[in-house]
């Protein structure tokens, strides 16, 4: 089976992999360039757990194939802090206890920065309905979205 | 003498009695009293019973010593999620 | 499995004529990468059409939009001047999945899945979109109440894809509103949509509507019995409950894990005389 | 050792406030390693084949197609592995039945149910792997199904084990029946309590399986060598309990296999057995490779353990005044292809929490042809109490008396004799009821279609096998081994604050981990609410060791008595100036001199924890109905708990929310839908509906600490009691906003709206 040669941008670094063209970006973040920090739920789209920015959108990473990250710009969870410093959010879901098992949480902060980075002061119903797409079923959502609007909160420096 | 008592549950296998006395000082002889006097029961009592002992639960606990005058309830264990 | 990015809608009809139906048309690619993860689509070649200009722009031409077939809805939601013109299509591509799948997912591609509950399909019908489709024969628009021939299936023929979406001029005091029905409030299929698209004369005597229901039957529904209940009258609350009672005396629905027919007739009404109040409320905004 | 500390108070410094967890920031870098996230070199992929029919003899299984195909290195069916015998064996501590563990791990006469595997590969990639499936010949004899609890228990019902005899019933049936087990708890004359009854209500209610929704699909990873021995990584509650069973059904010695537990993606008990485990490690004695086995979704909703559906009858005779005289339950339960339904538990929680004379509750473990059930958080509690707590509800409205005083009139306190043995202990349920009544909540104005509903809850908690060990590191730090795993509740933080407020250190000072099955002896699963009291308990032991060894140390090091030590702020000092005047030692200063004054020092403790002290808990939630369309939203939501003792108070929020809205998820929309073939119609997070963000309220909680008097913090547990109670309260508000009482969960739009109306017409 000949394997599809793709040269891509993940965390601001130049990669390359090969990979089927069956092979999802997810797969090949996973599997090909082992940054596991992208998480598999469900593989089709529902639980939001693969969450990644592809030129600056956020999108499900099982629901678009690896060959069409081909030119693109990537961001992952394993690109989120900077260095030892860990991102506001980061830190803030530890501060609120918004994560338990940590399963849906890389989706979880690439989706609520994705959020902030457009809304900068979301409502409660703004964060809950922005946060529909990724399931978490330890935390009951209460405690991240305490942590999300304290996030938001901290980086509008209020 | 112990007070053994049964829960409804182990009646099938007691003939109905739910209720004995037993000259026993800790569990693992209990159960080798009751498991004689009911063969049937046997099978039941390591795999699926605790015992409250004077209303403490014991579960796993062979060696757990029994009263003279102590009342011991056989319950069936507790697992969870 | 092979997959090209075609530059231009020519190389697109090219490579799929080369592929004797063995091709499928990649757009967000949120329904067909679960079809093939599932194996119930097996294509030899993949076309991703999100590399052809024209598919991924939205443009206005004499007050009429011509919508790519290749814009994300994430797009076509933040298009300030389309949301404010036709609020009802952008209804129904916010209840295209999550915002992830919004990142991707497409209106045309929505329309091309044929899905009986597609989210995007009623307000377009409602709207009285045309589906611009380019093929080995040319170039063809179709209304979109004529597009989808059943669950599933269209009338593309062999080698041809959609490439645009056409809404007419809007004329004043016009509004339009789409509902559906879901058991959560979000990241679910439509048991039951309805869309109302209307306009109001000058003496706010409604001029003319359509209405389109969702997952009532086989295919979206355009329901002219529902609209005639609205033309000629002030939309009140009576003639409301007479859109009401049109819309569920116009279901054809089944009995199916997401609901029953008993329950789709009756909200299919509900929602009907919903989304008329809105799109109600949104003409007089032109006022 | 059956171990049991008693409560002591003592001003506390660490337990009661709210660390960071050891574990949050590999948790939000995606450094955290989970089941599927461990790989190793030459690593296979394999997948399994499972069953499209509901119910079918095998007549033969061809794999040498499979076996041809470039790429495939192993395929394992019914065939590799050995049969065991029908009866209870011995794993850890729990009772299994073998004979059931092996067919529901792989099939053998029959295929029970739609998901049921019936054979594995092993193969280079994902794809080839696939493929190889596809090429397996099954043939089979379709036979009739059912997967009804009602009708399976009919005679003439389709048999999933035509061996089976119901046992519990006297004389021994003459026919084999799906009725796998039949119990009855009870006390008093229910008969003669439900004469001096007043008011007498008896409903009939019926429930769906619901899974346990956790979002990492089961995986692990097996490596077997040559020399017999295997390596296991895999997401469980339990590494030992998994070791157990996988030696167990391929017959090797405990020893030979070391299992690591990954960070887990979520459990609530659907993580307690084995799935792929001994499918993966058969793969690799087979193949000589390593080999990765990961569920995809769907099949963790066709393949793993849901909870039962059930059918409830519930019974209950109150005076006028509002004293329940009697009450009685039927409590009829799927347990899936296999014996082995919670209902025993669910028998014995259906009424405790009131203070009953006459109580009969009959339970009945009854197979079906849908995947056999796992645990779910209070396994069982949640079906019963459904039934019990709403008519306890429509009891109260009956007798014109609000539902928290008419359960206080009857409430159960301790030395409230229970019908399913001992007498309560010290308990928390009034408490809870109590600070229910006095929650702004509770006096909150409802508007229209708005109603609002209470219900009650309550779990035993429990304590079994643990064992850890705690090492005083050369530099005054310490490595705290827990053999409990941490399924993400927190109890790694919990443990570590234990044994700091101990030692008199800071938290930081204490690395606890969860080691691997070869660092330490048996531990039972993280299961019951048990990990906090139990490992809890293992812990305080182990520090109050290393604090004797310390004393005994230092003792020698400054040349004074043994009492003349005190253990006090995290140093060895004299006891008072009087008995001894000495150079206190702090921990860093003892350490550096450990191995040269008799070698380092450790603390250990494996012990059978005993004195769980059971929890109550009351909610409050108000729901808004649309009458047009059925749908219900939660306005509002109140948890109220007795925990104990809270060590982290924001981990046992997190249970407590967490657990309401699973329980708000079962209440309203899961449920598994199955087509008339016995097929599941709704294997996905699309149609399979658990809570998203934006259908919920914030979950206030309201924790109430009623210490257990045989744990030295009076820890009792808190993980279970949460999902107790959500689907009674939400159908009591449901009610009380429509005055339609739903019967059948889910309370779904379609439900609703029927039940809305039914009523109507039943008034025209």
């Amino acid at each position: 089976m000949s394997r599809n040669h793709v040269s891509t941008t993940v965390n601001g670094d130049q990669v390359e992999f090969l990979c089927e063209t069956e092979q999802t970006l997810l797969e090949a973040l996973r599997d090909e360039l082992r940054l596991t920090g992208t998480k598999e739920g469900c593989g089709t789209g529902d639980c939001g757990a693969c969450s990644v920015m592809v030129d600056g959108r956020l999108v499900c990473s099982c629901l678009m194939l690896a060959v069409e990250a081909k030119g693109k710009s990537i961001e992952t969870i394993e690109g989120m802090a900077e260095g030892e410093a860990l991102h506001p959010l980061q830190r803030k879901f530890i501060e609120h206890a918004a994560l338990q098992c940590g399963i849906c949480t890389p989706g979880i902060l690439i989706a609520a920065r994705a959020l902030l980075d457009r809304n900068p002061d979301p409502s409660e119903a703004e964060v809950r309905l922005w946060l529909a797409g990724n399931l978490c079923r330890c935390t009951g959502y209460h405690k991240i979205v305490d942590a999300v609007l304290d996030a938001a909160r901290e980086m509008r420096g209020g | 003498m112990a007070r053994i008592v049964l829960s409804g549950t182990l009646a099938p296998y007691t003939d109905g009695v739910l209720e004995l006395q037993l000259d026993v000082a800790n569990v693992r002889q209990l159960f080798q009293a009751l498991g004689e006097r009911y063969p049937e029961l046997r099978d039941h009592l390591e795999a699926g019973i605790a015992v409250a002992i004077d209303n403490e639960i014991y579960q796993d606990a062979l060696l757990q010593p029994i009263g003279r005058d102590s009342e011991v309830i056989l319950i069936s264990k507790i697992a969870g999620g | 499995m092979r997959y090209e990015a075609p530059k231009t809608l020519e190389q697109a009809l090219a490579l799929l004529a080369g592929a004797n139906g063995k091709a499928r048309v990649l757009a967000g690619g949120t329904d067909l990468l679960i079809q093939m993860r599932s194996g119930r689509a097996d294509p030899e070649l993949v076309v991703d059409i999100k590399a052809i200009a024209e598919m991924r722009s939205i443009a206005v031409d004499a007050g009429s939009y011509r919508v790519g077939a290749a814009l994300s809805c994430m797009e076509l939601i933040e298009n300030d001047a389309f949301a404010s013109t036709w609020p009802g299509i952008v209804d129904g591509a916010k209840y295209i999945g999550s915002i992830q799948v919004k990142g991707r997912a497409t209106l045309g591609g929505n329309l091309c899945n044929a899905s009986p509950a597609a989210d995007g399909v009623p307000a377009l019908i409602a709207a009285g979109a045309l589906a611009c489709i380019a093929g080995p024969q040319g170039r063809r628009e179709v209304p979109v109440e004529e597009f989808v021939t059943g669950p599933g299936k269209t009338l593309l023929a062999p080698g041809e894809l959609v490439v645009s979406l056409l809404l007419p001029r809007r004329a004043p005091h016009s509004g339009d509103a789409y509902l559906r029905f879901t058991p959560r409030t979000e990241m679910d299929i439509a048991v039951v949509g309805a869309a109302v698209n209307l306009t109001l004369d000058d003496r706010g005597i409604c001029s003319h509507a359509r209405v389109s229901l969702g997952a009532v039957a086989a295919r979206a529904l355009l329901v002219p019995e529902a609209a005639a209940a609205l033309i000629g009258t002030k939309v009140d609350a009576a003639v409301l409950a007479r859109l009401s009672a049109a819309a569920s005396a116009a279901c054809r629905p089944i009995d199916d894990k997401r609901g029953t027919k008993e329950f789709r007739i009756k909200v299919a009404g509900v929602m009907a005389e919903r989304s008329g109040k809105i799109a109600l409320e949104r003409a007089g905004r032109y006022d | 050792m059956a171990a049991m500390l008693k409560y002591e108070k003592k001003d506390l410094k660490i337990v009661g406030t709210r660390p960071p967890r050891p574990d949050g920031v590999d948790k939000v870098t995606g450094r955290a390693r989970f089941g599927a996230d461990y790989n190793l070199p030459g690593q296979l992929i394999g997948k399994v084949l499972r069953s499209p029919h509901a119910h079918a003899r095998i007549k033969s299984i061809d794999a040498s197609a499979a076996l041809t195909l470039a790429g495939v290195k192993a395929v394992v069916t019914r065939d590799d592995f050995a049969e065991m015998p029908d009866e209870m064996a011995a794993v850890g501590e729990l009772m299994i039945n073998f004979r059931d563990v092996t067919r529901n791990m792989m099939a053998r006469e029959k295929v029970l149910y739609d998901g049921h595997p019936l054979a594995a590969v092993a193969a280079v990639s994902e794809s080839v792997a696939r493929a190889a499936l596809a090429l397996i010949e099954v043939e089979y004899e379709i036979l009739p199904h059912v997967i009804d609890v009602v009708e399976a228990m009919r005679p003439g019902a389709p048999l999933l084990n035509e061996n089976q005899y119901t046992a519990g019933v006297k004389p021994k049936p003459d026919h084999p029946s799906n009725v796998a087990k039949r119990l009855e708890f009870g006390c008093g004359d229910v008969a003669a309590g439900f004469k001096q009854a007043d008011v007498i209500i008896a409903r009939e209610f019926n429930t769906k399986p619901v899974h346990q929704g956790y979002i990492e699909p089961q995986a692990c990873l097996a490596s077997y060598s040559a020399d017999g021995q295997a390596e296991l990584w895999t997401s469980t509650q339990g590494h030992f309990v998994f070791r157990a069973q996988c030696a167990k059904v391929l017959q090797m010695d405990v020893s030979k296999i070391r299992v690591t537990p990954t960070e887990i993606g979520g459990g609530f008990g659907g993580k307690n057995n084995i799935y792929n485990e001994a499918l993966a490690i058969a793969l690799s004695r087979k193949s000589n490779h390593p080999v990765k086995m990961v569920m995809t979704r769907e099949e963790v909703f066709r393949g793993t353990g849901p909870t039962p559906g059930a059918n409830v009858k519930v019974k209950i005779g109150c005076t006028k005044d509002g004293k329940i005289t009697a009450a009685e339950a039927e409590l009829n339960f799927q347990a899936g292809a296999f014996p082995g339904s919670p209902v025993n538990q669910a028998s014995m929680c259906a009424f405790t929490r009131y203070d009953l004379a006459n109580v009969r509750v009959v339970g009945n473990d009854v197979v079906v042809n849908r995947p056999k059930v796992a645990a779910y958080r209070a396994p069982g509690a949640p079906i019963a109490v459904f039934g019990v707590e709403s008519v306890i509800d429509e009891m109260a409205k009956k007798l014109g008396i609000d539902p928290i005083e008419f359960r206080l009139k009857n409430a159960a306190k301790e030395g409230t004799q229970t019908y399913y043995g001992p007498k309560l202990g010290s308990i928390g349920y009034i408490q809870t009821l109590e600070a229910a009544r006095a929650h702004p909540h509770y006096s909150a104005p409802l508007g229209p279609n708005q109603g609002r509903g209470v219900a009650t809850g309550f779990w035993f908690n429990i304590g079994n096998e643990t064992t850890c060990s705690l090492n005083l590191q050369e530099d005054g730090t310490l490595t705290l081994n827990l053999g409990t795993v941490d399924v993400a509740g927190g109890s790694r933080a919990a443990m570590a604050m234990m044994v700091a407020e101990e030692l008199g250190i800071e938290f930081e000072r204490v690395r606890p981990f969860v080691g691997d099955t070869s660092t330490l002896g048996f531990n039972f699963l993280t299961a019951g609410s048990r990990s906090t009291f139990a490992s809890g308990m293992a812990c305080v032991i182990a520090a109050r060791q290393v604090i004797e060894i310390l004393r005994q140390r230092v003792a020698k090091i400054r040349e004074v008595p043994l009492e003349a030590v005190a253990w006090k702020d995290g140093r060895a000092q004299p006891v008072d100036a009087s008995v001894a005047q000495f150079a206190p030692m702090s921990l860093p200063e003892i350490a550096r001199m450990a191995g040269k004054t008799g070698g380092t020092v450790a603390g250990h403790a494996e012990i059978n924890a005993q004195g769980a002290g059971p929890g109550f808990g009351t909610h409050i939630v108000d729901v808004e109905v649309d009458r047009q369309t059925g749908s219900v939203k939660i306005l509002r939501y109140t948890v109220v708990q007795d925990v104990g003792k809270a060590i982290h108070p924001a981990y046992v929020e997190g249970q407590l929310q967490g657990g309401a809205v699973q329980g708000i998820g079962w209440a309203l929309n899961e449920e598994y839908v199955y087509g008339d073939d016995g097929v599941l119609q709704n294997p996905g997070f699309l149609d399979y509906r658990i809570p998203v963000a934006s259908d919920l309220p914030r979950i206030d909680t309201v924790i109430v600490e009623v210490p257990n008097p045989n744990h030295p913090y009076g820890v009792r547990g808190c993980g279970e009691v949460p999902i107790i109670s959500p689907m009674a309260a939400i159908a009591n508000a449901i009610e009380n906003a429509i005055g339609v009482r739903l019967l059948q969960q889910p309370f779904s739009p379609p439900r609703v709206l029927k039940a809305i109306t039914d009523a109507a017409a039943a008034t025209r």
